[in-house]
């Protein structure tokens, strides 16, 4: 972060709301969004995301009829792209609440008009992720047995509080419900300035409903912030500890690639890289749709590239580390398994791992490539694609070539597969597309406590007289 | 007790008999209910194997197990209306039976759940059984219930009966007159009782000939003995007396003898902790056998080059005191080998021998039983005797036949079992030829030859019918009925005796006379211990007085003994799958492996890696193979060892007419063999360009890493005897107790269950992988599924070359879960549907699993297997009826693996409590694997009792765990594999 | 049927006779600055119950307006403890009393293996508690509030901050109070009635 | 502007939400009750095609449940008797009576009399009546007073938790192995207490573990 750490005094410099933007301007070009007609490139993008949205419940449906077997995995390879994509999607997650929670924490100001919709992202993603621990195992409704411990009179029988995957139920539970509360919260004052614009009844009654009557008094606010300050000091270790404990999946066991001490921070570091990347990817499409220019502005983006080449740099890194503990620890297993990701059956999806997550990164030390709109986002793109290959190689290449030789093998995804994965980035862009159509996509009142900031400071025109 | 079989076979037809004491859930309400319940998932359920799968599926649907109680399907209880002696439901009853293939007899006595047979396990007191049993013996029981067999006779595919044919017959039988236009071809049979029909037949019909055809057998064996010592005889042996063996082309430990003694006797001779010194193995063979892989020395050679190798040794012992002319072919390596070969076998006179395999030509035989007679070994480690079946050149008989159907001097013609159409020699068609003439197929499933048939009758299984066998040594045996015949069907037998015109014809009454004739007086008493023991006393044939003037034969064989052509040969193996193409329709056999390829669900033309460079020919290539103007495709296969020039192909595939298992499965390659190279000869080899898709259970075949060719080493352990009798004064290395993060679980107390596992003595043969999956309820999953690696084998067998690729040894390892005391599985179970007992065994929940697969990544022996998709889906209803009760059918996404059958400890604890409480003693309770294994390398017991077997072995030095640094405390592990080379070739 | 007994309960919205009351006096003004400036001089003249209305927090209100510190910090730690002891209990009950399971060989309760549920169940205790706490102490949700009936209130939620002058302070005459937000510089004021 | 909601509004709200409340409650309190298999498992009482009365068997009769139970002893099942056992009385007592129709039609014809199921276990369930009554456990245990029963009812839930609770517990359950039929049988002072010493003496130790009942 320490690159980040913007001087309280600096940080207004150049101001993170541009073109002389006045309160109610802030209000109006939100709101707008919500009020107004949805531009064209709206639909554009849902009739994209829909349908695959709809792919995913075929597959899913076709799954639980048939079973797992059609999916690819096999013994060995008993988890493919289920875990490979659950484990993609909790990462992608990472960026909303490290923007919403450590960010505020860390008083970085530039994050208000991003949060709102990173946070809306980590939901969306939470709940891609979450479709997969559920469905990977063919049973969907045998969940009740394990995701909670529920007493029962018929079997006495309990969970195995032992097995990561129980942590795994906890944390990624845990994650999802404290991001929607912390978000939600951030969305009362925003939802009730939409009550107190909405011109038709039902509009009142509905964003009336959904404030639960907030009048932002004095009272209302102090409170407020403290819980909001206390939501974000919680989120912050719980973020660091979803994607640990998701490593755990991995580095509890013995398996060769997989039982290693440097995973945790690898993993949260490769999460919030792959999470800043998508958080890019969709900003810049909002952008596009909705022209916030003077909203999200290049500072935020360009903040963020920053963030992306930290993260990089740390996971390729951690790469480099993996090989060296490889040698040092002088096992054979753990050698081979290395070489062989590197230069086995896998080579290809190593090395598109490394182009895409350790080469990519590196344009991100120029400032034309962290400005320019076009490149920031195919280079956003390539580390999602990346950061996927990060986690295939290591479940994948562990898995194939384990400990006896004579139970190796490969793993080739089926169309189900890849139908299932798609179809989670459908719905992941629909629920996206459709909270940037009903709810405030920027924090408004945050927005303005910024403005205010800058007004203070003489940046900016809060009001041209009263605006009766 | 005959008594019982006629009661409990007049009572009920299997079927019946078995679906009620079964009480399966599978009343119409029942159904009703369920598609009431399931609308959506109704039609799954009720093809989903047995009411196992339903349940579970309805737990699954509830959520929780207990609420299925909520909804009640009403189930029937169908007590009998009148009692079996000594039948108690819920109690397995065993009976005393025997099974002859190629005309060699092996004991068996087979477990009856509730009226049906369920389990094979051999029979301790037959010489060819010694209690264990082969891959194939143990695949029968699924035979019986083949949905696919014949079940009906018919004219000429029109449905009709039994007493139709009889009438037609009749009919025919009064216009044969003295018989000459009777023909009866039938397998080799080693029956007394047919015997004397066969006589009945010939005084009937003196003009009539009986034709007896193998694809596989043993007539030049016995041709070999009647050149050497002028009659026709049976070899003997006792690998037990010898220290050093030889075998030329004889894969006498798999396929060329269907027994289980001579691994008994062999094995035997492979644990120095017996004391008795290790014997020594050479093997000089084509293609690359499970006894070349137990063999302390391989020599590759062609077939067709034995011939030339045992000349050489021949000379080299100087059998005949007068100089022998050696023919070419025996090179530099094979001299030096030859050279130690013989001076080994010269020192141990008396205690060595020498044999050569049923593909080699009788004139081999012979000179291999004057070696044998020079050597001293003729009554010590090998005897001989008059042979259990009619001896006969069935090749002769065989071509004979073809010219009378050829020329219509043949009026009708029974085919009394086997499928003679599909694998009679290749020179001519005979479905032609039986089309010719009036044919009367006895078949035990619709196949090509039922297909060429005017009449169709349905043949009985074995385990359905009354007959008698004689072993390969004579011991007889009364092959005694199981259940009654599911489809009516009949045995050879009962139709000899219609065709003699016995006024009795059932085969109990034909079986019993023929007994009580022989026995006279006390035969009841007799025929009843003949049933309980499963041998007849002192039907054992003696050894011949036998002599042979070694100038005189070698005079006589020389001549015909020609130097073998150079280039490519072909030579035809019986298959581990089907054996010749009875068990093409047995998907147990099919998904069991090949102990030495990995292959499943196919065959393949095997060839060196040498000849396949120099052919520029990759595995899963199509080639052609043309020989004697004949042509077949058949894909390639490389398979290090073997040798060069030669192809193996294996016999019984490619079935045009075979059940849905079976049909189309692999190449034909019959087709291509003709009496001239009936077992090998020259072949000409063209790549036709095709691919086609070989799936093995084992993607890497040796212990070397790729990329960075390290060995791994805490995998299978080997040592030469030198090495070991050095480490074994060290006594055995105990590894530095890790120390552990957690104090040790307490296993001190009570039963501990464990297991040791003998590689020097496994010699992979698959009989514990379809042991384990008859027991077990192991499903089927197909080639394809196979190929993704989704089998579900709990018990596998690894196979690793070491060596150069051209000629490498090879180590066969049984792999099953080796019930790991820290058990990687079952930290990582959410649920804790894995766990461990407070007996040390690591059991499986099934209806507890949800399927995470967390457990199978985390094994580092890779040994469970999930239920990918429903494998008991389509499962017919008769199929279900081979399932073990004792064991859960497993449905789709459950995590399952072996659990050291704990259902027999459960029954023996169970049993020993009632008993007074009393403990269970070491070796009564045994393991499906163990029970089954011809070598006994699998030892099972209590590890917490020092006299138990299993513990003494485990005390030995040669005492190993797979990959022992990971301290999962496997409670299974291993004794290393012993070499013991001769110095003089290392 | 419900409304009578509701009446005769005498709940919010029912009390019988509705005799009409004020809320307060409510004044609207431009900038923070300008309402800081407005609650300071209203405390110098002696007003006590106040309430500011605003579409951001303002640093320095809470200060101005004497308003005591929130005490949702102590509410959550004591909910965070109790998801810490619930994931012990719970852990270790199901594990070491309940169902004695052998796994792999491990000690039936462990402090290690139980770190991350302790955790998490902490936090997610914590959570609940600010969010439930946070509505507990600001009354949400409650949809009618006396604010709504002045007639510029959707202001204070977009860029107007109103200050309200309450009928409860001692001191209060609306009058007055009107009288006296003009003269702070309210842009409008109304008297609004409860 | 007036105000989006009026003071009423609120107080419906939070009654609601309290009524609310209340019903779910309830509601769960009810389930847990109803869905426990002490509700939901036991009392099943099919009709026999034959109105069999243990009641008159073995309760007045006395005769004992090992009678027509043989196999209990040796088997895991405890097999329903074949219409053998029926028969070896009824050809003498009550041999026209119309009720034993069915019987006397099964004992001609050798098709079985279709006795419908009362204690059912899922599949996956091996229980082992040898291993229980040679043990000592009584049928009383687990089939409660039979001999009392006109129509065969299922007294006990026979759900896993059931089972382990006596597993955990047997002392109350263990009694002579010879006394196991005499459902009406106490012994003077806490069973128990009995039940503990023949625990000892006979080295009875239950297993919890799992494959002990499924396999």
């Amino acid at each position: 972060m320490a690159d980040l750490a913007i001087d309280p005094r600096m940080e207004l410099n150049p101001p993170l709301v541009q073109g002389g933007m006045t309160y109610s301007d802030v209000t109006d070009k939100i709101s707008s969004i919500v009020e107004g007609k949805a531009p064209k490139r709206w639909y554009i993008g849902m009739a994209v995301a829909v349908p695959l949205a709809l792919l995913l419940f075929a597959c899913l449906g076709y799954l639980v009829a048939t079973g797992i077997g059609v999916w690819g995995n096999n013994s060995p390879v008993g988890w493919g792209w289920d875990i490979t994509n659950f484990v993609w999607w909790i990462g992608i997650g990472h960026a909303g609440t490290l923007i919403s929670a450590i960010l505020f924490l860390f008083r970085q100001k530039w994050r208000t008009s991003i949060n709102r919709a990173a946070e809306a992202m980590t939901l969306f993603a939470v709940a891609c992720a979450a479709i997969y621990p559920l469905f990977h195992t063919g049973r969907p409704w045998r969940a009740a047995y394990w995701l909670f411990p529920l007493p029962n009179e018929y079997l006495h029988m309990w969970q195995n509080f032992r097995s990561p995957l129980m942590w795994d139920v906890f944390a990624v539970s845990t994650y999802g419900t404290v991001s929607a509360l912390f978000w939600f919260v951030g969305l009362i004052p925003d939802l009730a300035t939409l009550r107190d614009r909405a011109t038709t009844p039902l509009r009142k009654k509905i964003y009336g409903l959904l404030s639960l009557g907030w009048r932002g008094s004095a009272t209302q606010w102090r409170h407020y912030e403290l819980a909001y300050l206390l939501l974000a000091g919680l989120s912050t270790p719980l973020v660091l500890s979803v994607h640990s404990i998701v490593s755990f999946d991995f580095a509890t066991s013995l398996l060769p690639g997989w039982h290693t001490t440097i995973f945790p921070p690898y993993f949260v570091a490769g999460a919030v890289f792959s999470g800043f990347a998508m958080v890019v990817t969709l900003m810049t499409l909002a952008r596009w749709i909705y022209g916030l220019e003077n909203l999200i502005t290049m500072k935020h983006l360009e903040n963020m590239c920053k963030v992306m080449l930290a993260t990089g740099m740390i996971v390729g890194f951690a790469y480099g580390t993996e090989f060296f503990i490889a040698w040092y620890s002088a096992n054979q297993y753990e050698r081979f398994i290395f070489l062989n990701r590197a230069f086995g059956p896998y080579w290809w999806a190593y090395w598109s791992m490394i182009a895409c997550n350790v080469v990519a990164p590196q344009f991100f030390w120029f400032q034309r490539f962290r400005t320019s709109i076009p490149a920031m986002f195919i280079l956003s793109i390539f580390i999602n694609i990346g950061m996927w290959f990060e986690r295939f190689v290591i479940i994948a290449t562990s898995l194939h070539r384990d400990f006896l030789p004579s139970s190796w093998g490969y793993f080739r995804p089926t169309w189900v597969d890849i139908g299932t994965y798609v179809g989670t980035i459908g719905l992941f862009l629909t629920l996206f597309l459709l909270f940037l159509r009903f709810l405030p996509a920027i924090a408004i009142s945050e927005v303005k406590g910024v403005l205010h900031q800058q007004v203070s400071a003489g940046q900016a025109a809060p009001v041209h007289g009263g605006s009766h | 007790m005959n008594e019982l079989i006629q009661l409990n076979l007049s009572n009920l037809t299997g079927r019946k008999y078995w679906r009620s004491l079964n009480q399966l859930a599978d009343t119409p309400e029942f159904r009703q209910w369920v598609e009431r319940e399931f609308p959506e998932g109704a039609s799954e359920l009720l093809d989903s194997g047995s009411r196992r799968t339903l349940l579970k599926l309805m737990a699954a649907g509830f959520g929780l197990a207990g609420l299925t109680a909520c909804r009640r399907p009403v189930e029937k209880i169908l007590p009998l209306s009148k009692g079996v002696e000594g039948y108690v439901h819920g109690r397995p009853l065993h009976y005393a039976t025997a099974v002859q293939a190629c005309g060699a007899a092996t004991g068996l006595i087979v477990e009856c759940n509730d009226g049906r047979p369920t389990k094979v396990e051999g029979n301790p007191r037959h010489p060819f059984s010694l209690g264990a049993t082969n891959a194939f013996q143990q695949a029968m029981i699924l035979d019986l219930y083949d949905p696919d067999r014949a079940r009906q006779v018919q004219k000429q595919g029109v449905k009709s009966g039994w007493a139709q044919f009889e009438s037609w017959w009749l009919e025919a039988a009064s216009k044969l007159g003295d018989g000459a236009g009777l023909r009866i071809l039938s397998p080799r049979t080693a029956s007394p009782s047919l015997d004397a029909l066969k006589a009945e037949i010939a005084k009937k019909y003196p003009n009539s000939v009986w034709v007896e055809y193998d694809a596989v057998n043993f007539d030049r064996v016995v041709e070999g003995a009647r050149l050497a010592f002028g009659q026709p005889l049976m070899p003997q042996y006792r690998f037990d007396q010898a220290d050093v063996v030889v075998a030329l082309d004889c894969d006498f430990l798999g396929l060329d003898t269907m027994t289980a003694q001579p691994v008994k006797q062999f094995a035997a001779r492979r644990r120095p902790e017996e004391g008795r010194e290790l014997n020594r193995l050479y093997a000089v063979e084509p293609n690359f056998t499970v006894t070349g892989a137990m063999a302390d020395h391989r020599l590759r050679a062609r077939a067709s080059d034995i011939a030339a190798v045992a000349l050489a040794l021949a000379r080299e012992l100087n059998v005949s005191g007068a100089e022998l002319k050696v023919l070419d072919g025996a090179g530099g390596r094979q001299k030096k080998f030859l050279a130690a070969v013989a001076k080994d076998l010269l020192a141990h006179k008396g205690r060595s021998l020498v044999l050569a395999g049923p593909r080699q030509p009788a004139e081999v035989h012979a000179l291999v039983a004057l070696i044998n007679q020079a050597l001293g070994n003729l009554g010590q480690t090998v005897s001989y005797t008059r042979p259990p079946f009619a001896p006969a050149d069935s090749l002769a008989a065989v071509r004979q036949l073809a010219g009378d159907l050829a020329a219509g001097r043949v009026t009708v013609l029974f085919a009394l079992g086997g499928n003679p159409v599909y694998s009679l020699p290749a020179d001519h068609n005979w479905a032609e030829l039986f089309r010719k003439t009036a044919a009367v197929a006895l078949a035990f499933d619709e196949n090509e030859t039922w297909k060429a048939a005017l009449w169709q009758l349905p043949e009985a299984h074995p385990f359905e019918a009354w007959g008698d066998v004689r072993a390969l040594d004579g011991t007889a045996s009364i092959q005694q009925p199981q259940i009654q015949p599911l489809f009516g069907g009949r045995s050879a037998l009962e139709i000899a005796a219609l065709i003699a015109g016995r006024p009795q014809r059932r085969g109990y009454d034909i079986v019993r006379s023929y007994w009580t004739s022989q026995w006279g007086a006390d035969a009841e008493k007799k025929w009843q211990q003949a049933l309980y023991e499963g041998v007849i006393e002192g039907t054992r044939f003696p050894a011949v007085e036998v002599k042979a003037d070694a100038a005189r034969v070698l005079a006589a064989i020389q001549p015909a003994l020609k130097a073998a052509p150079a280039g490519i040969e072909t030579v035809f193996y019986p298959s581990w799958h089907t054996f010749d193409g009875r068990f093409a329709n047995n998907a147990w056999m099919q998904e069991t492996p090949d102990p030495m390829t990995k292959l499943v669900w196919d065959n393949a033309a095997l060839l060196s890696p040498a000849t396949a460079r120099r052919l520029g020919v990759q595995d899963g290539d199509v080639l052609e193979l043309s020989a004697g103007g004949r042509q077949i495709h058949c894909p390639a296969m490389v398979l290090p060892g073997h040798a060069d020039d030669s192809i193996s192909l294996q016999l019984g595939f490619g079935r045009a007419a075979c059940g849905r298992v079976g049909r189309g499965v692999g190449h034909r390659v019959e087709g291509l063999r003709a009496e001239a190279n009936f077992w090998f000869g020259p072949a000409e080899v063209r790549r036709t360009g095709a691919k086609y898709k070989l799936v093995t259970t084992q993607e890497h075949h040796t212990l070397i890493e790729p990329i960075t060719g390290l060995k791994r080493n805490n995998i299978v352990e080997e040592f030469t005897v030198e090495e070991y009798r050095r480490r074994a004064e060290h006594g055995k290395h105990e590894p530095h107790p890790p120390t552990d993060l957690f104090p040790e679980f307490d296993y001190s107390k009570g039963y501990q269950w464990g297991m040791a596992i003998d590689l020097n003595a496994c010699i992979g043969c698959n009989a514990c992988m379809v042991a384990c999956t008859a027991e077990n309820n192991i499903p089927v999953v197909g080639k394809e599924q196979v190929g993704k690696g989704r089998e579900m084998h709990w018990i596998r067998l690894d196979r690793y070359f070491s060596g150069e690729e051209d000629d490498p040894q090879a180590v066969m390892q049984p792999m099953a879960c080796v019930q790991c005391e820290k058990a990687p599985c079952e930290s990582v179970c959410p649920v804790a549907a894995t766990a461990h007992s407070p007996e040390g065994i690591n059991e499986m929940a099934y209806n507890r699993c949800v399927g995470t697969r967390y457990c199978l990544n985390n094994c580092p022996y890779k040994v469970r297997r999930f239920n990918f998709l429903n494998w008991n889906k389509d499962v017919p209803e008769i199929r279900k009826m081979v399932f073990n009760p004792d064991v859960t059918v497993r449905m789709r996404g459950v995590m399952e693996k072996c659990n050291y059958c704990v259902q027999r400890i459960e029954e023996k604890r169970s049993q020993a409590k009632a008993e007074g409480r009393r403990p269970i003693r070491d070796g009564e309770v045994l393991t499906a694997c163990q029970q089954v294994c011809p070598a006994d390398a699998i030892v099972f017991g209590n590890i917490n009792d020092p006299e138990s077997r299993v513990a003494k072995l485990k005390r030995q030095a040669r005492d190993y765990a797979v990959l022992e640094e990971l301290n999962t405390k496997p409670r299974t592990t291993y004794l290393a594999r012993l070499r013991n080379p001769n110095p003089e070739l290392v | 049927m419900l409304e009578a007994v509701l009446s005769r309960l005498g709940l919010p919205g029912y009390e019988s006779g509705a005799q009409q009351q004020v809320y307060g006096v409510i004044g609207e003004f431009a900038t923070p600055e300008d309402l800081l400036r407005a609650i300071r001089t209203a405390r110098a003249a002696g007003y006590t119950q106040m309430e500011a209305y605003s579409p951001f927090p303002i640093h320095g209100v809470d200060e101005a307006l004497g308003a005591p510190r929130s005490p949702l910090g102590r509410i959550v730690i004591v909910f965070g403890l109790l998801g810490l002891s619930a994931a012990v209990l719970l852990q270790w009950w199901t594990g070491a009393v309940d169902y004695k399971l052998i796994i792999a060989g491990k000690p039936l309760f462990a402090f290690e293996p139980s770190v991350p549920i302790m955790f998490e169940l902490s936090v997610l205790l914590s959570a609940f508690a600010t969010v439930l706490g946070l509505f507990h102490l600001t009354r949400l949700p409650t949809y009618y509030h006396p604010l709504f009936n002045y007639s510029r209130h959707a202001a204070a939620s977009n860029d107007r901050f109103l200050l309200a002058i309450e009928a409860r302070d001692p001191k209060f005459r609306a009058e007055e109070a009107k009288l006296f937000l003009d003269s702070c510089g309210s842009l409008h004021t109304e008297v609004v009635e409860a | 502007m007036s105000a989006p909601f009026s003071k009423r509004f609120d107080t419906k709200l939070r009654l609601a939400a309290a009524a609310a409340v209340a019903v779910l409650g309830a509601a769960g309190a009810v389930a847990a009750y109803v869905f426990h298999p002490r509700q939901l498992d036991t009392g099943y009482t099919p009709v026999q095609p034959v109105a069999y009365s243990h009641k008159l068997h073995a309760g007045n009769l006395g005769m004992d449940c090992l009678y027509c139970h043989t196999t209990v002893t040796q088997a895991s099942y405890a097999a329903v008797p074949m219409t053998e056992i029926c028969m070896n009385c009824h050809v003498r007592v009550k041999e026209k009576s119309p009720k034993l129709q069915a019987i006397r039609d099964s004992y001609a014809t050798g098709k079985p009399v279709a006795w419908v199921k009362v204690h059912r276990l899922p599949d996956y369930v091996y229980f082992n009546h040898r291993a229980h009554v040679t043990a000592g456990v009584s049928c009383v245990s687990c089939h409660g007073r039979v001999d009392q029963m006109t129509e065969v009812r299922q007294v006990q839930p026979l759900s896993m938790a059931w089972c382990l609770d006596c597993h955990r517990n047997p002392a109350p359950h263990i009694r002579p192995p010879e006394l196991v039929t005499k459902l009406d049988w106490q012994p003077e002072g806490d069973p128990a207490v009995l039940g503990a010493r023949l625990i000892r003496e006979k080295g009875i130790h239950p297993p919890d573990n799992c494959s002990a009942c499924h396999r």
